[in-house]
């Protein structure tokens, strides 16, 4: 539903009835095709939203090209005709789908529904007001979504980098960071957006590719590449691709003479005041939460934070206050696109819990006649070619193409539509496949990756199977290309349409094959993810296996006092063991190893091992590896050699306990980055700042007379945690920055230990006495996870963390199907998130165990028996491990060797039918033949 | 009379054949030469194909694929990088210019890309002219 | 008291790619969902981001 | 009654007849009962121009069944073969030279003029030599399989071709059936240890030894390909295997690829290749790749290669 907004939501968790207000879109999305005739023609141009005001647009538009749904809008404000009625209207005259609907008005809607998820997103910080970035003044001033949009092939300038005000090329580019954040005194938002820093680098080093010599310089407080393999592209962004990263704040953004160039002062490192010209300036603008998501969250009656963002709980990240309303992505806190993913996935999890009961209820499968078999028939095949109004039949001569399309082999039926895909023409495939027993349909359109499933459809409806349509793309490779050439346009549009013909006239009808799906799930690891994770999939009625290594349930967490927001974690965790050890649905097994796995999605069987060598066989349909980190043990800072110098975990301890040392120092000193972010382990560990800061402002309020020392290199309290580090300098806590190549230097002399440190500020080296060194050290990935790793073939990245599918969209997801991941086994994290992946991963796990079956697709390798002789080329170039070699006659190596094809792990890439030199194994719907068919018919005429 | 190749387009479904109709829906014009033939990744392409158009007369073959990491199947794109390096060696092996054979990258959000990739093959093989003179 | 029926349908605020993540996953796992958006496509903000991701994942 | 026969040598080395014989003890009956050998220059002297030079067309009898070796390299491997055409009913191809070329088909992967001097008009040749045109066929330009001159109705490669086959062939002509012969790959009767070959990232030479247990079965010994030695099983026809083991196999060394490709229309050097290269094996590590289609040069599969001056000008 699109142009809607929540207007108000009544009832409550379970059953509320939600009014949602309808904007009138002006176009009929029935009978739209999207071709964008009516834009061409529009005389109306405004700014475009999308271009970040880059870029134009016309009055009745489409958001971008790859829309989803493509189906055109007009835009009321900026549309003459609905300004002025009697006027214009150039958009109806041109439609000859018929779409444009003046009249169009308003709707509202009352929607019953179970839960309501709320994902509203963020808007950028608008810098105008603020002035002293010159943005709105001088017009090479531009914000980091408007460069993304100048970077971008489909943006305003294709892509090349000019500038706005004389299309000058640019040679230098400066990004400001935290415009927008972290500042109280400009934008009032004084929180850290999280995502600047990442996003400024990847735009600074693709800029560099756009357009070689190019200088960018990032100014910035503290650059918080916390994510995941974040710090390594920053490293190589400095190393390899030249960006150059200033730390410091500037002043100001001035006009340099009388030319369009921009002159930023700031002072450097050495304190000196510096002026540096600039083409172009990028303001890294930090998010916030829209103005009409504020109106949302008044309207769902839920609580937010003091930053604008929805208020939810670290151990329940995506529940509002109100039952039954759940916020997601960056409504829910600052986040980038993989926490929003899974923020995303966490939601679904929650909003399954709650409405478990409820599940299929609602959902429906379409029905369709029984399946002609049509294997023992001849090719009869019907070919539709459509006019797609005049976007095809203004350019292809369809009468020629068709009176040829005739001549074709096994051609026994030809007919034209205006649009091909709308709902009559879909009637009248259906009648001539059965009143002309065709058995083959050629569709000459447009793209099978945008209409296909529409005309499979089609020939489900007719009791074809769907595999036996295929697609000639006439119009987006062929008349919306060769416009200019209609005769040249024709006779593609031939050669394209024989090219169908042929490959159809080989297509097979496929099946589908559906595997038996076990309905449970294993966890691995008793962690905070892993309880969680265990308990969302219980509580949604599937039986959980939990695998715990040692004989204590809680993981890392046992370790911590609160969260970053003040919540206490030993009093959630023990509630989450309560909740885990006492759930009916959960089998717990303590002290118990995975050391056997078998299987494939939907149906892996795991062998575990306890401490006594006792063996337990568990099968389950998923399985989400959840099996923690580990604490780096300082081999610096003569950590060994004296007792005063702790790690962060021991000292949490010893300032619970009150212990007597800590009660008597009053110089404590913390050293950050204690095996992060240095040679081979460039990762942050993400979690320690926080800490750090949390554990100094403990001792600062307890004492305000204590010296607490913060030996930094970049602060990363991330998202709304900056208000901590704030607090903290507001506390008296000293920040001392000291960079990778001048570590602090540690010594005892007698009972005081010697600090010393680079003073940035002071350009001198500075010497603390302390009583008390607290080590922040890194979250290491655990020893043992490769032999997990093995086990269930799912891949570990450089860091030695488990390797996530993708890193953007597929966040909890294993390249494995069937295999998730969540908590510090995938990177360290804070609590916050791993419950968000514990979430996530549940979801996704559930999106498999809530089927008794998964349905695979009907593309899939299939072994030639005839022709495969067991050669082996083709087993490790499989990427799913979904080929084994295996004796032809079982137990009898004599009658020699073949491969099998796991159905359930196939992918259907076709790297294997690639690699075979005899025609062993093949992709159905594109096997050798059809394609070398295609080749053939492609060249023949 | 100009000489019009033939060319044959093998495009990955989930890049370069998305690229190629965000091209159309962009209306960019480019050469009518480049016939496109559909496959699920550039790691199905056998090397066959490649021998079997030019041999039935194709002027030239190009295969267009994912950047590489960024493969819907893990490294299908790999293997049609391999696979390409060496088919252009084993083109001079029977007779044909190197120059016949393309692999390019193009993401489904590059149209421009696509329609350079496409026009500069069209213009290098209009000056190697057709295939059948090198056929010995 | 009688508890209520709970009924199987879902709606989601927001067609960005955590409400299309969250619409997918329920939509898989036996919900009807109601997707509502602002303005008149989905996708976001993060169909606006050049680069990081050339795959247009977003298609429902 | 026992069938006709002619056989024909053309641009052969005589292995494959000596194949023929090893038939052994099942020889016997085949040449006494089931065939009667009308024409066959190696065997026994037959004249193509009568008895004393008075004919004045080469003339071969008729024969139901006719057997060629060799490849068709000059004008008179040519006429012979088309006159068997003419005189035979079903003509058979024996050996890879026959069906794919063979060894002398290697020529076709150097401009044949170039090789013809280096033959004739060298250090080694007697001064002022020259390469010879009287008394000496002409050559064609370049070599050929039989099929690509005539329709041939039956092919079985092999250098030498096995005799078990040759035997299954003539003997299932006369009892009117379809001969069985292995359709598979040389990999179908290898009974070596194999994996993937994901692991190796370089192929050695031919030449180099191979790690086996010298006296245990070969099913003991891991896959050649997989060892990193350069063989040509997946991609060669099977047919060699005697004993229940390809030939070159029990002997631990890699397959050459004797038999010709496994697929019809097949290409060696291209499979070969790709296989190697989609396994992520580096190909450049093969030494003189083309070598590849030693058995294999006719059908245009070998050619000289460009010379890089030469394309320029085209």
């Amino acid at each position: 539903m699109t142009l809607c907004e929540v207007t108000d939501i009544a009832g409550r968790a379970g059953n509320f009835t939600v009014t949602v207000k309808e904007a009138p879109r002006y176009v009929d999305m029935g009978k739209c095709i999207g071709c964008g005739d009516c834009t061409e023609k529009c005389p109306k141009q405004v700014d475009s939203e999308y271009d970040a005001e880059t870029g134009k647009r016309r009055a009745i538009y489409v958001k971008y090209l790859q829309a989803v749904p493509l189906k055109y809008q007009i835009d009321p404000e900026a549309c003459i005709r609905l300004q002025n009625i009697g006027t214009c209207g150039a958009c109806e005259e041109v439609c000859d789908a018929g779409a444009i609907n003046f009249g169009d008005i308003e709707k509202i809607h009352r929607i019953d529904v179970g839960a309501v998820v709320l994902a509203p997103g963020f808007e950028v910080f608008d810098p105008t007001d603020s002035g002293v970035w010159g943005y709105g003044i001088f017009p090479n001033v531009i914000t980091s979504l408007q460069f993304e949009r100048y970077l971008s092939a489909s943006g305003p300038t294709k892509g090349y980098l000019v500038r706005p005000s004389d299309s000058k090329a640019v040679k230098k580019v400066a990004f400001l960071q935290c415009v927008g954040s972290r500042d109280e005194n400009l934008c009032g938002n004084g929180y850290c957006s999280s995502v600047c820093c990442m996003s400024a680098i990847k735009e600074a080093v693709i800029a560099k590719e756009h357009s070689p010599g190019l200088q960018t310089s990032i100014f910035y407080m503290d650059m918080r590449t916390h994510g995941k393999e974040f710090d390594q592209y920053m490293e190589r962004a400095r190393e390899t691709s030249g960006v150059r990263f200033v730390r410091c704040r500037v002043n100001g953004v001035e006009k340099d003479g009388s030319r369009d160039d921009l002159r930023l002062s700031y002072i450097n490192e050495e304190g000196l005041q510096v002026e540096e010209v600039y083409d172009m300036v990028v303001l890294s603008v930090g998010l916030q939460t829209p103005k009409h998501a504020l109106k949302l969250a008044y309207n769902a009656d839920i609580k937010l934070t003091g930053d604008n963002f929805a208020a939810t709980s670290d151990f329940a990240p995506v529940q509002t206050s109100r039952e039954g309303i759940f916020a997601c992505g960056s409504f829910a806190g600052p986040k980038n696109i993989s926490q929003s993913v899974t923020s995303g996935s966490a939601a679904a999890a929650a909003v399954s819990d709650l409405l478990a009961p409820a599940r299929f209820e609602l959902s429906a499968d379409a029905s369709f006649p029984d399946e002609k078999d049509v294997s023992a028939d001849g090719p009869r095949i019907g070919v539709f070619l459509c006019h797609c109004g005049s976007n095809i039949a203004g350019v292809v001569d369809v009468e020629a193409l068709g009176e040829y399309t005739a001549t074709l082999p096994d051609v026994v039926y030809v007919e034209q539509n205006l649009f091909s895909c709308s709902q009559d023409s879909q009637d009248m495939i259906v009648e001539r496949i059965q009143e002309q027993s065709l058995n083959r349909i050629v569709v000459a359109a447009c793209s099978p990756r945008t209409h296909e499933p529409l005309f499979r459809k089609t020939l489900k409806t007719a009791g074809l199977n769907e595999y036996l349509v295929e697609m000639a793309n006439i119009r987006n490779q062929n008349s919306w290309v060769h416009t200019a050439d209609p005769e040249a346009a024709t006779s593609k549009a031939k050669d394209l349409v024989r090219m169908a013909v042929a490959r159809v006239t080989c297509s097979d009808s496929l099946k589908s094959i559906s595997v038996p799906i076990t309905q449970k799930g294993l966890v691995i690891g008793g962690g905070t993810a892993g309880m969680i994770a265990a308990l969302n999939m219980a509580e949604q009625g599937f039986e959980v296996h939990l695998v715990e290594k040692t004989d204590i349930l809680g993981g890392n967490a046992l370790n911590l006092k609160h969260t970053w927001s003040g919540q206490h974690v030993p009093t959630e965790v023990a509630k989450l063991v309560d909740k885990v050890v006492w759930h009916e649905k959960i089998v717990v097994h303590r002290e118990f190893e995975v050391t056997a796995a078998e299987g494939f999605v939907g149906n892996f069987k795991s062998t575990l091992t306890g401490r006594d060598g006792f063996k337990r066989t568990i099968e389950h349909g998923a399985g989400i590896i959840a099996t923690g980190a580990e604490q780096y043990i300082p081999q610096e800072y003569n950590y060994e050699s004296i007792t005063r110098v702790v790690t962060s975990v021991q000292f949490d301890k010893l300032y619970e306990l009150n212990e007597v040392h800590v009660r008597r120092a009053k110089n404590f000193v913390f050293i950050q980055c204690v095996g992060s972010r240095e040679e081979n382990n460039m990762y942050c560990s993400k979690v320690c700042c926080t800490h750090s800061v949390q554990s100094a402002i403990g001792l600062k309020k307890e004492n305000p007379n204590r010296n607490v020392y913060i030996l930094y290199r970049d602060m990363r309290t991330y998202g709304q945690r900056e208000a901590l580090y704030k607090q903290a300098r507001k506390l008296g806590v000293i920040f001392i920055n000291y960079e990778l190549h001048g570590k602090p230097n540690v010594t005892e002399n007698g009972l005081v230990i010697n600090v010393e440190v680079w003073d940035h500020i002071l350009h001198r080296p500075l010497k603390l006495e302390a009583d008390m060194v607290i080590l922040a050290i890194a979250i290491r990935p655990m020893s043992d996870a490769s032999t997990l790793s093995k086990l269930y073939k799912v891949p570990l990245g450089g860091d030695g963390f488990f390797q996530e599918a993708h890193a953007k969209l597929r966040p909890v997801d294993f390249s494995v199907d069937g295999m998730f991941v969540a908590g510090l086994a995938h990177f360290p994290k804070s609590i916050e998130e791993s419950v968000s992946q514990a979430l996530a991963a549940s979801a996704r796990a559930v999106t498999l165990l809530s089927k008794r079956e998964v349905f695979l697709d009907g593309i899939t390798a299939i072994v030639d028996e005839q022709n495969c002789d067991g050669c082996a080329l083709c087993v490790d170039v499989c990427p799913y491990n979904a080929i084994t070699l295996v004796d032809r006659i079982a137990d009898d190596p004599d009658a020699g060797k073949l491969i099998r094809v796991n159905q359930a792990q196939c992918k259907g890439c076709g790297i294997c039918q690639g690699s075979c030199p005899k025609r062993g194994v093949y992709i159905t719907g594109f096997t050798m033949e059809q394609i070398s068919t295609q080749i053939r018919a492609a060249l023949a005429a | 009379m100009g000489f019009e190749p033939k060319i044959i387009a093998f495009c990955c479904h989930w890049c370069a054949y998305a690229a190629a109709d965000l091209a159309g829906a962009a209306r960019m014009q480019y050469p009518h030469n480049v016939r496109i033939v559909r496959l699920m990744c550039s790691g199905m392409m056998h090397p066959e194909f490649v021998m079997d158009a030019l041999s039935q007369g194709a002027d030239g073959v190009m295969v267009l694929g994912c950047h590489l990491d960024e493969c819907r199947y893990r490294d299908g794109n790999y293997r049609a990088l391999d696979r390409s390096d060496m088919v252009v060696e084993l083109l001079e092996d029977f007779g044909y210019e190197p120059e016949r054979f393309n692999l390019t990258w193009v993401s489904s959000q590059e149209p421009d890309k696509f329609v350079k990739a496409v026009t500069e093959m069209t213009v290098r093989i209009k000056k190697l002219g057709p295939v059948n003179d090198v056929q010995g | 008291m009688l508890i209520t029926k709970k009924i199987g349908s879902v709606m989601i605020v927001g067609g960005g790619v955590t409400g299309i993540q969250a619409a997918l996953d329920l939509a898989d796992s036996g919900f009807f969902v109601y997707l509502v958006e602002k303005s008149g496509a989905i996708g976001g903000a993060m169909s606006q981001l050049d680069k990081i991701f050339p795959t247009n994942d977003c298609s429902m | 009654m026992a069938v006709t026969a002619a056989l024909e040598w053309l641009g052969s080395c005589s292995g494959c007849e000596i194949a023929i014989l090893n038939i052994g003890e099942d020889l016997l009956p085949l040449i006494t009962e089931t065939l009667d050998i009308v024409h066959a220059p190696l065997l026994m002297d037959h004249k193509y121009f009568g008895q004393c030079g008075e004919g004045v067309a080469l003339e071969i009898p008729d024969a139901v069944i006719g057997i060629v070796t060799g490849c068709v390299n000059n004008r008179e491997h040519l006429e012979v073969l088309q006159e068997m055409r003419t005189k035979c009913k079903v003509l058979i191809a024996l050996g890879t030279c026959a069906t794919h070329g063979g060894i002398p088909a290697l020529m076709n992967g150097q401009d044949q003029q170039e090789s013809w001097q280096g033959i004739f008009t060298t250090v080694s040749t007697d001064p002022g030599a020259e390469i010879p045109d009287v008394e000496v066929p002409p050559p064609l330009d370049r070599v050929y399989a039989c099929d690509e001159k005539v329709r041939i109705d039956m092919q079985l490669p092999g250098c030498p071709p096995n005799p078990e086959f040759i035997a299954e062939v003539i003997v299932s002509l006369v009892e009117g059936r379809d001969p069985i012969l292995p359709s598979k790959s040389v990999c179908d009767t290898c009974l070596t240890k194999r994996e993937g070959k994901g692991t190796v990232d370089k192929v050695k030479r031919f030449i180099e030894n191979v790690e086996f247990e010298p006296g245990a079965p070969i099913d003991e010994m891991r896959c050649l390909l997989e060892q990193g030695y350069m063989c040509m099983g997946p991609v060669t026809a099977a047919g060699c295997a005697k004993r229940g083991v390809p030939g070159c196999i029990s002997a631990r060394v890699p397959c050459r690829g004797c038999f010709g490709p496994v697929r019809k229309g097949g290409n060696q050097l291209l499979d070969m290749m790709n296989g190697l290269a989609s396994n992520g094996i580096d190909y450049k590590s093969v030494v003189d790749r083309r070598s590849i289609l030693r058995f294999t040069g006719a059908h245009g599969r070998l050619r000289p290669v460009k010379k890089h001056v030469a394309r320029e000008k085209s």
